[in-house]
């Protein structure tokens, strides 16, 4: 089980802010995918990953990162604090 | 070293005031002011959204860079979230070194930082709709002189 | 703009709460503020000499460059003179701008100019006796990147 | 008739913070071998001028400026402000 957490427009495009999955991904990358089979939401969410970006643990990663013993991913997109 | 993510308003003299008294033996005291900008007079108001869970530590953590590369005594970094009005203040970093080029390059490095880095997204709010606010190609490039 | 040489102490944190307030659709505030500094624990207190019929034309004809080169939508120059002890505030520089680089620039610019070029010398008084503070090669050097 | 005006271990060396002078110097630099020719502590003051900076009419200038129509003339160290 890992907790998704989605941010800004793509928090809006999937319509919730956070899901438990359960999920038989290896990687960031693969998790994707899954998604992106789901439903249309994910698709359209993540038709074009370098507009994303992604945290694994609160860390901010890469989409080949392994997934083994992570609890939380975080999709979101550029950062525009400050 | 300090961080503070909040809703509530700060007022920058206040903060300065305060940060100004931890300032012993140190030359050099900077500071960096946010302010919603309302770029041709359309803009209604901002909602910033942040990531709870991760703001604090990746703020701290870019916080703990600047104070060892620069040899700071201490550092101030303030940013707020929620609805904010033109005119109101969004964020705030100070530093004090010894010298004046490592308290302003410290700064700068705070803040190119904050922008690209620090888990927040905005999003304007206009007469005529809503939008998120796009990453600017400059301000990724500006993390390259660090 | 403005400008102000006082032997009266100023407080850093009112006068950015003022200056912010002048603060209309510009993004960025920068301030400086200068710290009396005890280098090895020995300074008694400093004495601040200057060319009074110098000093307010030369820093205005600093700012003045600042403002334009950099669109500035306000700035400000506080120098103090007379006696001061570590600790004390020597001065401060503050700068508005709709962009942060900008406004970074700006204050240094002025930081590297007051330095170097406007009518201030200081003395310093230690139990040892009292020596006047050498100009130092970097402060003239930093004026060659502007 | 010109007012010279001096400031920190310039002002220390000649003694006086200010004194008005009648000279027929043409430039900052002759008026300096004028005043070096007068007395020690001129002299003293004088004896390294690239340790000196000089304003003519509150403005900073260069030792070869010329004295036409100039009331007040500046010397000091380089200064030290900020």
């Amino acid at each position: 089980m890992i907790d998704v957490v989605y941010f800004a427009w793509v928090r809006e495009r999937i319509g919730v802010p956070k899901e438990t999955l359960d999920t038989t991904a290896q990687t960031v990358a693969q998790l994707i995918e899954e998604l992106k089979a789901r439903e249309e939401r994910y698709a359209l969410a993540f038709a074009d990953i370098s507009a994303l970006r992604v945290a694994v643990d609160q860390e901010l990663s890469t989409f080949d990162a392994p997934l083994a013993g992570v609890r939380e991913v975080a999709f979101f997109p550029p950062m525009t604090g400050g | 070293m300090s961080v503070r993510v909040q809703s509530d308003p700060f007022d920058p003299g206040q903060e300065l005031s305060q940060f100004s008294q931890l300032v012993t033996g140190a030359g050099a005291i900077v500071t960096f002011t946010g302010v919603v900008r309302d770029e041709d007079g359309s803009l209604d108001h901002m909602l910033i959204e942040h990531y709870p869970a991760m703001t604090g530590p990746a703020i701290e953590a870019i916080e703990t860079q600047a104070v060892s590369r620069w040899d700071l005594q201490a550092s101030l970094v303030i940013h707020r979230y929620g609805t904010l009005a033109p005119g109101d203040h969004i964020m705030m970093v100070a530093t004090v070194s010894r010298h004046r080029a490592n308290a302003f390059s410290a700064a700068e490095f705070l803040m190119d930082y904050l922008k690209s880095r620090a888990p927040f997204w905005k999003k304007e709010f206009t007469a005529d709709g809503a939008s998120w606010v796009a990453a600017k190609d400059k301000d990724e490039d500006a993390l390259k002189r660090w």
